[in-house]
């Protein structure tokens, strides 16, 4: 139980660091930041190989590699797409 | 590897993550912030492998494989225009991958004949909910973008109702099943078939035009999915890093909202998305595309060589300061800014030189209609300010117009053309303008003062 | 095809038809263009400078006068109207509604006439619009001149000597030349209110910084773009409470005209006694009998100290610029006109149509009324 | 004690040297003010302005001269100076360096008279410095007379008759009048650069927005925040650095003075000839012999198109304002001589001592060289 | 109590210090702000004396009262003015409280014979050390602040090798401390008192203007050590509220330096700290106080009646545009704002009245000086820009100055005096103005545009 | 050891949160805001109040309730002159 306290904090403390993190965006940015957010949440990836690599039979084949299928999609699909979209902010230095 | 070091390996990934979802939130940094967040996801995968020996199961190795091939080669091959129901396809697998893992989970332990605790119990039916909610709705969002299915709203009677009543089901049905004794496995199936089913019914009802926030709150959702994987299987690295998605994809969509000046309920369950662009309907149903202060800040702030056209409007607005204002900043940022002035511009003759000589806008900036036009192709941006006749191509081509024959400023020729007017009024001839609905440009609704003095805060917050 | 421009010979007017940029342009297009020496040099334009842009110079006006196309800036005399060759173009001024005289001597040459101030007000038509020209210089103008017969200056000043208070410039007539002269006056540092019959031009005052007056609650619009003649009652109401507002200016310049018809008279005697020592009131509808009852056209009346000027032909004050634009103005309307060299004068055309006033022997009196 | 005010009487003079709400403070003071009739009607200041300020009408001039204190714009002439009483003060412009004849009278009726032009430039008699003050309108009208003149606009305006382009003006001597001249045809929209031989006006110049022309690197700051003359290589430098730099102008004005010399020649007439046609010079400095060659005192020279004007008296054109400054001044100055409704002439004060060119029967030279 | 509610309590009492830490950075909300987090304070204690019983312990409530009196009444009873070492002093008992814990615990352990883990061993150490070296720091800058030792840097030779040496011996010792067999506490004991003197050391270097700085830093200090006892004890309400308030306090530390142009290891290690008004020091030794733009935003921001009083700086910087831009902000807050023109202000009669309408500022706001100046007295801020001579009180006092009997205006009767200009140079007059040394006036340095400028900013992320 | 690392974990996640708290302060919220940090970092009463209640004889005794006593003093103090400060915003509500 104390243990799904200390989880319960962290989440709470992760939580609240994501409202913080996110400030004024320029518009512009919103879709590859989305992008690049939900390639972070790619980290089921870590579940899937949990479950995967844990020899529970057919539940571990079945669901546990399609899970790394799927998530290393999203893992690998999403921080590639939102590094395309990023690359037209590198053209132009600011000059300032 | 012994277990402190691979939470500490852990904590490392969640800090890259945490440090590169800062960086994203600015051009200069974005890039750099996503290869972090990159080098976190490898960390966390790698870290994990190692732990779990699994390294060596052949076949999940091949999954990855595949998984990372499929998704590579997706990223790559994608339009930059069809970026969004791309994010939200990849987002439906990572909530897919949420189910998957949460199922597994929940299976492990009834096949063992383990009842596990009232948390992991309810950990793993929030991760099968939201996981499937998550799967199906980006689905749904996917499927509008692409235009697999119409972009409208899709509406019908007590729509509210029985997704309320579908919500409460699942909800009574995975409390049952915490409590309904082992083996009984249908309240598990259906509680993640009706939370598919929700996931497209609460979808459908929005326009395609809001779909950029749907997704960023479906995200949002696929963040706690993993975070309540997370608690399932005990790993700090889910909850952490999911729970940072979560919140801010959440903040995300509000923001998104806002630049709307939607609300975010009014998004979800106004059931008009798809009125948005009624505003600029034009006779023949073009619609116009508008721009937020923000995304016109991040145009002009980031131009080369920004092309001034003053109309009536700038006069009316009385904003002739505020247009000197900007173009200072757009200068001192290393931009160059020039004006071009319409001999009719305005209501009497030299109507813009008096109220750009009141700015102090020094006259060499001031450019005549033939002396700027092959100017304007160069122009990373033609800002049109409360212009309307001056810029009309109908001038050039539409014999029927009473402006045809009139030699216009070609702003259409600019990469790119931000409009400022109010609404969609016409101008002196009283006649519509084309200019408005072409696909290079971007309307800046509202008096042509604010919007100046509002895009100048945002392009020094740039 | 040639051209001439003959000289001037209205006393005080000192602008030209063509500059020489518009005779390279016409020269580049084909056309001769004959230049009677002399003709700029009141414009401060030489005789040198046309000859560099390819201008001939000929010595009297009745060369000039006697070309295919004759371009002028004020109705020609008698005299002119009798060197004119048979059958040729003019372009001028022609003032038709009150030159009978002088059209029925060009229809008895069978002059094809073109009236400058019959340009008609279409979006196509701007860059001929002479009127529109002409009048933005004399709002300038006015401003000028009405400053220097004050008493005071026209910012606001505060020195060691003391503050001097900004003068109240009212301007009456919101056209052309009305906004010039608000934003000549409010330049100048004047506190500029301004009043029209014509409701749209509420929004056009205030765009450049002065403030509408309501005198009365009239609409005054008319067709194409210019106001009508206010019903009785109306313009009494008008007159007064212009009245009223006029008691506090330092400057008021009027500019009220209706097309074809009498200025309007909308300053009392009465309300100029009211008006402070020292006041001035500028009337630029002298011509068409002035806006004000005492004004008299070309005079200055001085009435308990306030100086009512009714100057006579403001462009030609400002005789280079005013040249410049009108010539602009004919040069447009000729290149309309003009094709492969030849005039092709196509009176169903929507501009050609209304400004020509004879034809082939004929009086047009479409738009002469 | 009695204050005479009498009407000025030099041809064009239309100021006054008291306004009536200077009379009202003086009554306060406790002194009888007596205005000749219509002394500041020419001002726009009627007889029953000053009477309702408490000033008591007279109706020849020799009443308002035979008071204790005397106060007048223009010196006084002979016959004025021989109806003042003996012992009287006279406050007034009396150009002492060239009026030996009027001095001398003065002397002789033991007159004790303080010369406006030589109120110091210290901070604390700025509200007396009638040079100052009438300078400052000088250079506002200087550029209304200069545009009134011109061919073209000031402003620029891109019209659908053509682009005007925006005037030219430069501005020599950018003391007071030169300042409120480069400030006035700023506002009109001229592009303004302006040249001073004292090095400290450059950062005044372009706090203006105008550019400080570097014609040639000299430097002349005098004493008191005047110039010094230059020495002969400088100023051939800077005559020929102007002549360069004037060719392009539209509009000249002139202000450069140097206390008690002959104004500065900067501008020659082989310059004015290279300037275009339909520019104008206006030359402030004419009274003291004109900063422009060809410049002839209260005359417009037209050479090659090019108008010279030197006005006489430009203050006077602006009659209320100027006589409103002028009148705070001396106001200024006479509530600094007084005391209990009486005069008390200190000489040693640093005012009073350097403005007061005669008294006691004695010619005081200090500062009148 | 259950010690899984003992803990969400805890997390209850760590969630309103984030709240109140965040609302404390408004001026809107930092009173709430501080409250919430009085709370959680409140909160955090109770639940520690139910959860161990400890109401029983008469001595502890007894000593929970005498602090809590003694610290209210020190609170209530100090100056306003006197606040800086007011927290200083309190931090310092913060310091001296980690101090004691960290103590007990080792003493604890080392009665019980116990070896710690070396994690606690670590972080006992480390409290010691935080809690001695924020204990005698903070003492020295209330000392420094009070007066009661002098403001000026205390310097002397190879200072800093002595430091550095210092803080290696107490590494050396602390280290020592962890392998010793038990029952050795001579190294506890030194490690105290040399930590005590270092605290000491580091912070007489540093002048008395810098002190602010420095007490934030130790604050960020005292929130480690706090953090470090929560490792000891294992109590995670310690850990993340000392993590917060160290972490803030560094930033908070920068962000003081920033305002004060300087960077955080030239404010520690710079030993000019007491020069820093050297700019501003008058023949007479008087000094000038400067503020930062932020500050004067958010005297401008608030304030009623602002005065602003142009002076020929405001031609020279062509600032018209600017100050127009800033008036109308105030206004669009709310606040009333006035010009006061004096007659002689520029270089020119009326050059205020060009620079003025050239900005479109209306005539009715320029107030002359017989008009306006009984309104001074009034005004919340009278804002000098550029102005030098023409509100020098010299006019009015001082005989033999050469402005002596001019009028001046009245900014010296406002409320509080900003004003605006590069340096500290004479105006036209070439006098020394009294008025920047007047203690209501705050200087704010730079070319007047720029200043202006920024201002706007400023005022508007209000 | 693992709860060390999640002690640690709890440790950075706060600290981060506490950088990402601290945004763009007017100056004149310094004084309150490094008092208001102060006061929470007055946090420390938790191990006073735990040392102090702890019995562990003259520990508790001398080191604990001197503890106790100063930390109180800098929580009771720090709030209480926090909010002395604070009172001068209250006075005006901003008008927009
Ligand atoms: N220059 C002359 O001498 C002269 C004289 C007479 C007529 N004209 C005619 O006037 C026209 C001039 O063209 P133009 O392009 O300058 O003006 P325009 O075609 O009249 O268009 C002005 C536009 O400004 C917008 N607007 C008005 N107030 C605004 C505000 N406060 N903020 C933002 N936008 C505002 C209006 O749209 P919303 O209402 O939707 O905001 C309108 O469409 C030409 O047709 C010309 O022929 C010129
Ligand atoms: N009005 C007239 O007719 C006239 C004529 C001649 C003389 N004067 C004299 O001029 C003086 C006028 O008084 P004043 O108060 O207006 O001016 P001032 O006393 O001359 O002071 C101007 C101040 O502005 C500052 N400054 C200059 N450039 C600046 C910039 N870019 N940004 C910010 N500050 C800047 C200067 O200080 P820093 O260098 O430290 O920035 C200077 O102290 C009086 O003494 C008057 O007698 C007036
Ligand atoms: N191509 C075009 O579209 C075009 C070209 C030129 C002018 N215009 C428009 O035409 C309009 C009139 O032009 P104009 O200056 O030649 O007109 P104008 O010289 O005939 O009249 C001057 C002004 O006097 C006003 N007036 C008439 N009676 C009045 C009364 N009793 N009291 C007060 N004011 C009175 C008129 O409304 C007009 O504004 C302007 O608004 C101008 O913008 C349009
Ligand atoms: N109380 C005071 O402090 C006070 C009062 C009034 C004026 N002033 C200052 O005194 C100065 C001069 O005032 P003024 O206008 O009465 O002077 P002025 O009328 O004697 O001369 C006008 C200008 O001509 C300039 N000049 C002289 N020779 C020149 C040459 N060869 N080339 C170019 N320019 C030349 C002078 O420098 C001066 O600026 C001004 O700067 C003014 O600010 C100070």
């Amino acid at each position: 139980m104390e243990a799904l306290v200390l989880s319960i904090t962290l989440f709470v403390l992760a939580t609240f660091l994501g409202v913080e993190l996110i400030h004024r965006i320029p518009t512009t940015l919103h879709t590859p930041l989305m992008s690049g957010a939900n390639a972070i949440s790619g980290i089921t990836i870590v579940g899937a190989l949990v479950v995967a690599g844990g020899g529970f039979g057919w539940i571990s084949w079945a669901f546990g590699v399609s899970a790394v299928v799927f998530a290393m999609m999203n893992v690998v699909g999403g921080y590639t797409v939102t590094d395309r979209m990023l690359e037209m902010f590198t053209k132009k230095p600011e000059a300032k | 590897m012994p277990v402190a070091l691979e939470l500490l390996l852990y904590l490392v990934a969640a800090v890259l993550f945490v440090l590169g979802l800062k960086r994203l939130g600015s051009p200069l940094t974005a890039r750099q912030g996503n290869r972090m967040s990159g080098v976190g996801m490898l960390l966390a995968i790698v870290v994990t492998l190692f732990d779990h020996g699994i390294l060596g199961y052949q076949e999940i190795i091949v999954g990855m494989f595949i998984g990372s091939a499929v998704g590579f080669w997706m990223a790559r091959s994608v339009k930059m225009t069809s970026m969004p129901q791309m994010v939200a396809l990849l987002n439906g697998f990572g909530g897919g991958a949420s189910l998957l893992v949460g199922g597994a989970e929940f299976l492990k332990a009834e096949l063992a004949g383990v009842t596990p605790t009232i948390d992991i119990g309810i950990t793993t039916q929030l991760s099968l909910l939201i996981g499937s909610v998550t799967l199906s709705g980006s689905l749904i969002a996917w499927a509008k973008l692409q235009e697999v299915m119409t972009g409208k709203p899709i509406t019908f009677p007590l729509q509210k109702v029985i997704n309320g009543g579908l919500f409460a089901a699942i909800v009574g049905l995975a409390a049952y099943q915490l409590i309904v004794p082992q083996q009984v496995l249908w309240p598990f199936y259906t509680v993640i078939a009706l939370a598919l089913v929700l996931g497209v019914l609460l979808v459908i009802p929005i326009g395609g035009a809001d779909m950029p926030v749907v997704i960023s709150l479906l995200n949002s959702y696929s963040g706690i999915a993993a975070s309540m994987t997370g608690f399932v299987i005990h790993n700090n690295v889910l909850i952490i890093a999911g729970a940072l998605v979560g919140s801010s994809g959440i903040i995300l969509s509000q923001i998104m909202c806002k630049a709307m000046n939607r609300s975010l309920a009014n998004v979800l369950f106004g059931a008009f998305g798809g009125d948005a662009g009624a505003i600029g309907k034009s006779s023949e149903g073009l619609t116009v595309r508008q721009v937020t202060v923000e995304d016109a800040a991040v145009q002009l702030g980031y131009a080369q060589l920004v092309i001034v056209v003053p109309g009536y409007g700038l006069a009316v607005a009385q904003a002739q300061h505020a247009v000197r204002e900007l173009a200072d900043l757009i200068e001192r940022r290393g931009g160059e800014v020039k004006y071009a002035i319409h001999p009719v511009a305005g209501r009497m003759p030299g109507h813009m030189n008096v109220l750009l000589a009141e700015a102090n806008v020094p006259y060499e900036k001031l450019c005549e209609m033939d002396q700027i036009n092959d100017d304007f192709q160069r122009a990373d941006v033609a800002l049109v300010i409360g212009a309307n006749d001056v810029v009309n191509p109908a001038a050039r081509t539409d014999e029927g117009s009473p402006i045809y024959g009139m030699p216009i400023l070609n702003a259409d020729h600019a990469k790119s053309i931000i409009v400022m007017k109010r609404g969609m009024s016409a101008g002196f001839a009283g006649i519509e303008n084309e200019l408005f609905y072409n696909p290079k440009t971007a309307m800046l609704f509202g008096d042509a003062k604010k919007s100046l003095t509002s895009l100048v805060t945002e392009i020094k917050a740039l | 095809m040639r051209i001439g421009v003959p000289a001037e010979t209205r006393p005080h007017e000192r602008r030209v038809a063509l500059v020489p940029d518009g005779v390279a342009k016409l020269k580049k297009a084909g056309c001769d263009v004959l230049v009677q020496r002399g003709a700029g040099t009141a414009a401060y334009l030489t005789d040198a400078d046309y000859e560099a842009a390819g201008a001939t110079l000929v010595g009297t006006a009745a060369e000039a006068l006697g070309a295919d196309l004759v371009l002028k800036v004020q109705r020609p005399t008698a005299e002119e109207a009798g060197q004119l060759r048979e059958g040729a173009t003019l372009v001028s001024f022609l003032a038709p509604a009150g030159s009978a005289d002088l059209l029925s001597a060009l229809t008895g040459r069978k002059v094809t006439a073109f009236a400058m101030e019959l340009v008609p007000r279409s979006t196509k038509a701007q860059s001929m619009d002479a009127l529109s020209s002409q009048a933005t210089i004399a709002g300038y103008k006015a401003v000028l001149i009405g400053a220097d017969a004050m008493g005071r200056i026209l910012p606001m000043l505060t020195t060691a000597a003391g503050t001097l208070a900004p003068a109240k410039v009212f301007v009456i007539g919101a056209g052309v030349a009305g906004l010039q002269a608000i934003a000549t006056a409010r330049r100048l540092g004047g506190m500029v209110s301004a009043f029209d019959v014509r409701s749209v031009v509420r929004e056009q005052v205030q765009s450049l910084g002065a403030t509408f007056v309501e005198v009365a609650a009239v609409e005054g619009e008319g067709q194409g773009g210019y106001a009508k003649e206010l019903a009785e009652d109306q313009q009494a109401r008008v007159v007064a409470g212009i009245g009223e507002h006029v008691k506090g200016q330092d400057l008021v310049i009027t500019t009220a005209q209706i097309p074809g018809r009498p200025a309007p008279r909308l300053i009392t005697a009465e309300a100029v006694r009211a008006m402070k020592p020292g006041s001035v009131v500028v009337d630029l509808a002298g011509e068409s009998g002035g806006n004000c009852e005492l004004t008299k056209f070309g005079e200055a009346v001085t009435v308990n100290g306030v100086t009512i000027l009714s100057p006579v032909n403001l462009p030609a004050g400002v005789p280079l610029h005013s040249s410049q634009m009108y010539g602009r103005n004919v040069l447009t309307f000729v290149t309309h006109l003009l094709q492969d060299g030849a005039l092709q004068i196509d009176l169903s055309d929507p501009i050609t149509g209304p400004m020509c006033v004879t034809h082939a022997g004929e009086l047009r009196t479409g738009k002469a009324a």
